[in-house]
């Protein structure tokens, strides 16, 4: 277990080097520069000070040496100083680090906690009307725009409802959770329902639910005993890969929301230019995903016996 | 004989709904097994012996339906029994094993736990008990170390033991049927002698009934006291073991017996080729008129073709369904 | 950087004449919004000349002089008196003395000196620079040859000495949020940005990155009875949309409106009476770079302000959120001539003037624009048929706003669409065209003209006002006449304010600027 | 739901989005670019503007017909070129094994472990707006998983007697992956397609969104839906035909999918839903 973690560790250095020369050279061929960050949209910036951030923030030289001295410092966690802000990126990301997490766990809970039972109801009746229902849904979930969806919830439960606030991460409470949560879990829901529904219908017809029938079972009992756990295979390995779509979506549901995570910041450091604070970001968010996924492997062998870490 | 049968099966039929048509699979199925009796189904795949099986243990599911016909267990009919009721029938009083030891276990599932379900179905016990009775009946199918094998999962047996764990679950609750759907099929050679021997002393020692289905008379033969044939849905032949390879009287019967491997009869016949059947099993959506071996009968008449024949009485204990028998 | 100067021209429905007639109320909590981005860019104001950052500053900090939105003009705000001597280049503040920062200490002399020295630090390169370095000897700190300000010198606690290097106002260079006076001793210290010490009449809670900031009231705020309310919450809501349902909604009390917003609570009663509007000193403009050929050509460039429609566009697009610009200097600015007539619509001589350039058949150019709703993207959208209709064929480039801001001080465009400030002081806003100033500084359109280098010079070197007024004018007309930019329209801004809040003030430099002192809230406030 | 319903509700939905895209001029009431008239901004839907107006007095109609050529060409075509890529590295990974393949499988790893829209953000910001950026930064960021799919596939068929068979026959590398591996890994590869034609319409808005869409004036859905999303409130019929538009065509492609899932590729119900 601990030599597959170290394994499963060491695998994912050369990926998190490769994202990081990915950005780095991506960025280092943008267009607008540090000049940006100081301007205000409004007006001509003072050429002098532009070229003292220049010199101060070390873009004078070489896009090569940068990167040098980008892994150099990376390697002992600094992400560099934002060039918008001036503050240390490790310290930005931090900040945002838990209303994203959040963000992504509440969505996941929602999406687990209504798609895993409807796609198990589904299943159990093919073709009924929970069924029919219930896909219909699914697939429409999946096929809505994100932002027009997080738009129409917040019209109809913060305005014409009045029950949840519209915006904001406010004090932090639950209740400014649930929208921007529910807009960002419609879609892995979806797909969840789905999943769960595809693999339940494999299941059952499965030899080992037949044997299971045979000892003369309730279907209830029989869901909880053999479906479920053999379920959980497939619903995991969705859940798992859906992590990574989930921080993409952030992106949008965050700034629609008005939510200070890792997605907001992002986007504003790319249209900003702060090439710092956007490979920061992208940088947190694949370790993120590969934390993720290494967790969720490790599941699969607490759910699965038959998979062994050689 | 004193009292019902112990599974007593009337003119079934088993439809396979197609949506727009539906087809028999089975039909005009009778048959009967007394207590502790064993009973032998035989046939090539495809020809319902399976899903009669299925039938009889209430598991028949979409598109496959009973269609007419009766199963009384002791007397009462199966299928109009509750949900419930049907369930602590089965597995309590009717058992099953299936032909594919690989598949037919939980595979996430320790074996112990899966053996334990019953004790905790049907004994009404609590998981700790169940657990201690699931040793003991691993220890019954002459598993080596029980209480080391019941934490492991069916991935870490061989298929003999497998198979064993499934016959340890099949027993549990000591049912009075017990049915073997080809319980052997996938095992190895000398494995397959083991399994038969340990069905074999148990269901002798408990009282079980045996309902064995297999392709292959001569396990069969050799397993049960009496033997039906099946061929395309339909019971061609009943006979008791004993009778079946003296005097056969269906040309499949004799078909079937022609094609098995005998001992000794290799040296006098030469290194003669086994016989086979010629032509293929037909399709259930498309049985022949007639008699439904007659394509592949080598005394196929006109009659054959038309008209099926009825089931003729053959003594007390046998019957045949051919206008040749002999 | 700029000069965010203005006059207030439009009222707030019969806003201020209400505030005064009630008694305002202590207590509430007043819930602002950031409109210009999803985050703050930092707790250390001296870095940032950001729009944005400048709303919460004006809570937590305070600068020498304050705006102040009344007179339209920078007004004295840590210092009772101003004497000026020397022939006006020196200023000798005399300091109040019941100003005190946030953990209690009073401010003094040494806090500015210090403060200013700090944004002359050559080597952070804050952005205030450009203020500060109108004192003598701080050009020599910030190239690293001096360690002090020359030119700051402290007379006693309450006594600031101040000699510049030409006579200008200094009222103008240290009323903004970047030239705040820090506590010298706190500020210095390392973690002094995650909880900034400030002399504002609010004192700072927590700042949720990418979220909002809680501030609140400064019990030993210098001035009596103020600030009103117990809290100041400022949200980040850059998302119109969410600003909109947020309003409506009741969970904000500010929102910048967009010209469809205001349009959308024009038409309904019961949003009407929220609307607050200001004119601002912003002209919004085509620029049009001489380097690529037709735009050379004078008649082309009147073409182009002949073809389109600007009106409608401001009417139907803008939804009548800005004024009709006729040429440089807003109609706010002291200069601005009231019977100058704007470049009338008409494509029949836009196409007559195109001929006689030689351009019979039209011609076609890229124009580079933002997303801007006011003066980006769907304005363009909005003028591509017009040109089309004079055979003049335009190819989009959106770019952002960053981009934009780059490509612009580099002259790489053909032609873009870009808002600047004009006011208050029109010599300077003029300024950008005199072939003096280098493209990059702000003569973007590389303008070169001898009558109006002449004009301005002239207006520069006279003391009589009328005779400058003149000059200026002259110079302005001489411009529309010139053309080097489309001249579309001077600002109008718009912010929805619940009913419930007090006090706003028409603050022309930008809206959203607020001496939260002066705000407060009524009982009707839903918020606790 | 029945087999076959929604591959045929899909598929009409679908070719419906098609046949509209292509007969867009004849569709269209008026040109969705030059025929603004800020004389007409904001009509409601009306006998004369089905759809409404928007702020430029565009017919809103007509723009969401033209839209459908903007939007389904970035949905097509970034989609193939995902496709193209995923089954170019992945059969050619899967065929030669070895070094190759490692590079592959790192790669593939790689594009998992970045979410595709943030990697079209950054690619966008990079290359500026506009559609080509568009395809570009959609059709480099979602081939993952095509390319596993291809590589799984190409690794069981080559262990299967046929493709040993036409090498013993002297097939060349590149013929035995076009004529013998190509075609039977086809099913599984179009479901992903279409399935990713959906996502790519999604991607689109939501790029679009966030100020990296499609460069105008041009309409595409996208564009259209995250430009009315201020008037939500005050004008719904900006937003909700381009978001209807968005939605059924998005619906069709993953009906379709499910569908053509249903008959090309059976046996993998639960791989991907």
């Amino acid at each position: 277990m601990l030599s597959f973690l170290i394994r499963r560790i060491l695998q994912t250095v050369p990926i998190v080097l490769a994202v990081v020369l990915v950005i780095f050279v991506l960025f280092s061929v943008v267009p607008g520069s540090i000049a940006s960050t100081a301007d205000d949209g409004r007006g001509p910036t003072d050429p002098q000070v532009v070229e003292r951030m220049k010199k101060q923030l070390g873009l004078d030289d070489p896009v090569y040496i940068r990167f040098g001295k980008y892994i150099a410092s990376l390697a002992k966690g600094d992400f560099g100083t934002s060039f918008r802000t001036r503050e240390p990126v490790t310290s930005m990301i931090a900040k945002r680090m838990w209303p994203t997490l959040q963000l992504i766990f509440a969505a996941i809970a929602f999406a687990i906690a209504i798609g895993v039972p409807l796609g198990f109801i589904a299943a159990l009746r093919p073709g009924g009307i929970v069924d029919t229902v219930s896909m219909v849904v699914a697939v429409s979930g999946l096929s809505i725009a994100k932002f027009w969806l997080g738009l129409l919830l917040m019209y109809v439960f913060a305005l014409k409802l009045g029950w949840l606030p519209s915006f904001g991460y406010g004090d932090g409470g639950l209740k400014y959770l649930i929208l921007p949560a529910v807009s960002l879990g419609v879609s892995p829901m979806a797909l969840l329902a789905r999943t769960t529904r595809a693999a339940v219908l494999e299941i059952m017809t499965a030899d080992f639910v037949r044997t299971a029938r045979s000892k003369g079972m309730s279907e209830t009992r029989l869901v909880r005993w053999h479906v479920m756990r053999n379920a959980l295979v497939l619903i995991l390995t969705t859940v798992g890969l859906q992590f990574g779509a989930l921080m993409g979506q952030a992106v949008v549901v965050e700034k629609l929301f008005s939510w200070p995570g890792i997605g907001s910041l992002l986007v504003d450091s790319v249209l900003q230019r702060d090439i710092p604070a956007v490979q920061g970001s992208i940088l947190v968010v694949v370790l993120f995903f590969l934390t993720i996924n290494t967790l969720i492997d490790v599941l699969y062998g607490v759910i699965d016996p038959r998979i062994r870490y050689a | 004989m004193t009292g019902p049968a112990l599974i007593d099966v009337e003119d079934l039929r088993i439809d396979l709904n197609l949506g727009s048509s539906r087809v028999a699979a089975v039909e005009g199925v009778s048959f009967h097994i007394d207590r502790g009796e064993t009973f032998g189904l035989v046939g090539e795949s495809g020809c319902g012996k399976s899903i009669t099986a299925l039938a009889l243990i209430g598991l028949l599911r979409r598109p496959l339906s009973v269609g007419a016909g009766a199963i009384r267990f002791e007397g009462r009919e199966i299928q109009n029994l509750p949900a419930v009721e049907q369930r602590t029938l089965r597995g309590n009083r009717i058992a099953m094993i299936f032909q594919e030891p690989m598949t037919a276990l939980n595979p996430v599932s320790p074996v112990g736990r899966q053996i334990a379900e019953m004790f905790v179905l049907h004994g009404g016990k609590s998981w700790r008990d169940a657990n201690r009775l699931a040793v003991e009946a691993l220890a019954s199918v002459r598993v080596p170390a029980p209480e080391r094998r019941v934490k492991d999962y069916p991935h870490q047996l061989s298929g003999g033991m497998r198979q064993r764990v499934m016959i340890a679950i099949a027993l549990a609750c000591g049912p009075d049927l017990l049915i073997a759907d080809e319980p052997t099929t996938a095992l190895d050679v000398t494995v397959q002698a083991e399994i038969i021997e340990l069905m074999r002393n148990l269901c002798a020692a408990r009282g079980t009934a045996v309902l064995m289905i297999s392709h292959d008379l001569g396990l069969v033969a050799n397993f049960c006291r009496r033997v039906a044939v099946m061929y395309a849905g339909r019971i061609v032949e009943q006979r008791s073991s004993d009778d079946i390879f003296r005097a056969c009287s269906h040309p499949y019967t004799q078909g079937l017996v022609d094609s098995l491997p005998r001992l000794g009869s290799r040296a006098r016949l030469g290194r003669s080729r086994l016989r086979e059947i010629a032509g293929v099993v037909p399709a259930i959506t498309n049985f022949p008129s007639g008699c439904r071996f007659n394509p592949r009968c080598a005394q196929a008449t006109e009659v054959c073709r038309t008209t099926a024949p009825e089931t003729t009485m053959l003594g007390a204990d046998g019957l045949v369904r051919c206008h040749h028998h002999a | 950087m700029f000069k965010k100067i203005a006059i207030v021209v439009g009222l707030g429905l019969a806003l201020s004449a209400t505030a005064e007639a009630q008694t305002p109320r202590k207590g509430g909590t007043i819930r602002m919004t950031a409109p210009y981005g999803s985050s703050f860019t930092s707790m250390d104001i001296h870095t940032s000349p950001r729009a944005q950052d400048e709303i919460y500053a004006k809570a937590l900090h305070r600068s020498l002089y304050i705006w102040n939105s009344a007179e339209g003009k920078p007004v004295l705000e840590l210092a009772k008196e101003d004497i000026v001597s020397g022939g006006g280049l020196v200023h000798t503040f005399k300091l109040r003395d019941d100003v005190y920062f946030h953990h209690g200490r009073r401010m003094t002399a040494d806090d500015i000196i210090w403060s200013y020295n700090r944004i002359i630090d050559g080597s952070k390169a804050y952005p205030g620079a450009r203020f500060v370095r109108v004192i003598e000897g701080a050009a020599e700190v910030e190239k690293g040859q001096a360690k002090e300000i020359s030119g700051l010198k402290k007379i006693d606690d309450f006594t600031l000495e101040m000699k510049l290097t030409e006579k200008v106002d200094p009222g103008f260079y240290f009323f903004n949020a970047i030239t705040s006076i820090y506590p010298a001793d706190e500020a210095a210290k390392e973690g002094f940005i995650q909880k900034p010490i400030g002399l504002g009449p609010f004192k700072f809670v927590e700042h949720v990155p990418g979220s909002r900031v809680v501030l609140e009231r400064w019990e030993k705020f210098y001035k009596p009875g103020k600030p009103y309310a117990d809290k100041l919450i400022i949200s980040l809501m850059s998302e119109a949309a969410a600003r909109d349902v947020a309003f409506r909604n009741k969970e904000i009390d500010t929102s910048v409106l967009g010209p469809a917003q205001y349009l959308a609570y024009q038409a309904d009663p019961a949003l009407k009476s929220t609307i607050v509007e200001v004119a601002e000193v912003f002209t919004r403009y085509m620029g049009m770079n001489p380097s690529f050929k037709p735009f050379a050509d004078k008649r082309v460039r009147q073409a182009i302000n002949h073809a389109i429609d600007a009106d409608l566009i401001i009417n139907k697009l803008v939804k009548g959120k800005a004024y009709r610009a006729t040429s440089w200097l807003p109609l706010t600015s002291p200069a601005y001539d009231k019977a100058m007539k704007p470049y009338a619509f008409d494509p029949a001589k836009a196409k007559q003037l195109l001929a006689d350039a030689g351009y019979p058949n039209g011609f076609e150019f890229e124009w580079t624009t933002s997303q801007n709703e006011s003066w980006g993207l769907p304005i363009v959208e909005a003028i591509i048929p017009m040109l089309d209709r004079v055979g003049i064929k335009v190819k989009v480039k959106q770019v952002e706003t960053a981009v934009l801001a780059e490509a612009i001080r580099k002259g790489d465009f053909q032609a873009y669409i870009y808002s600047q400030a004009t006011g208050p002081d029109p010599q300077a806003a003029l300024k950008c065209f005199h072939s003096s100033t280098p493209q990059s500084a702000c003569n973007y359109m590389s303008f070169k003209n001898a009558d109006f280098d002449k004009a301005l010079d002239q207006a520069g070197q006279t003391d009589a006002p009328e005779q400058r007024v003149a000059l200026l004018q002259k110079a302005n007309a001489l411009l529309q006449d010139e053309a080097p930019v489309w001249f579309f329209n001077y600002n109008k801004a718009v912010m929805a304010v619940q009913p419930w809040l007090k006090g706003i003030q028409l603050n022309a430099t930008e809206l959203t600027h607020q001496n939260v002192e002066d705000l407060w809230v009524d009982e009707t406030s839903p918020a606790k | 739901m029945k087999l076959g319903t929604s591959l045929i509700i899909g598929g009409l939905l679908f070719t419906l989005a098609i046949v509209v895209g292509l007969l867009a001029p004849w569709l269209a009431h008026t040109d969705p670019v030059m025929d603004a008239n800020l004389m007409n901004a904001e009509e409601p839907p009306s006998w004369m503007w089905w759809f409404g107006t928007d702020a430029q007095g565009r017919d809103i109609y007509s723009r969401v017909v033209y839209g459908a050529r903007i939007s389904l060409t970035v949905g097509i075509v970034s989609q193939l070129v995902n496709s193209v890529i995923g089954v170019t590295l992945g059969l050619s990974a899967g065929y030669f094994g070895g070094w190759w393949d490692d590079i592959v499988n790192g790669l593939t790893n790689l594009m998992l472990a970045i979410p595709s829209l943030i990697f079209a953000l950054a690619i966008m910001a990079v290359l500026g707006p506009g559609l080509t950026s568009l395809l570009i930064a959609l059709g480099l960021t979602n081939w993952s998983f095509t390319c596993r799919i291809a590589r799984a596939s190409t690794l069981s068929l080559k262990s299967q007697g046929y493709v040993q068979a036409a090498r013993v026959l002297g097939y060349g590398d590149l013929r035995i992956m076009i004529t013998q591996l190509l075609p039977n890994m086809l099913g599984p590869i179009i479901v992903i397609g279409t399935l990713g034609m959906g996502s790519a319409v999604l991607a689109e808005a939501s790029l679009s969104f966030l100020g990296l869409g499609i460069r105008p004036p041009y309409p595409s859905w996208g564009s259209m839906l995250s430009e009315a999303r201020d008037q939500i409130t005050t004008a719904p019929w900006l937003s909700v035909f381009p978001g209807l538009a968005i939605f059924l065509t998005v619906l069709g492609l993953n009906l379709l999918g499910d569908g053509l899932r249903d008959i090309l590729d059976p046996q993998s119900r639960s791989r991907r839903t």
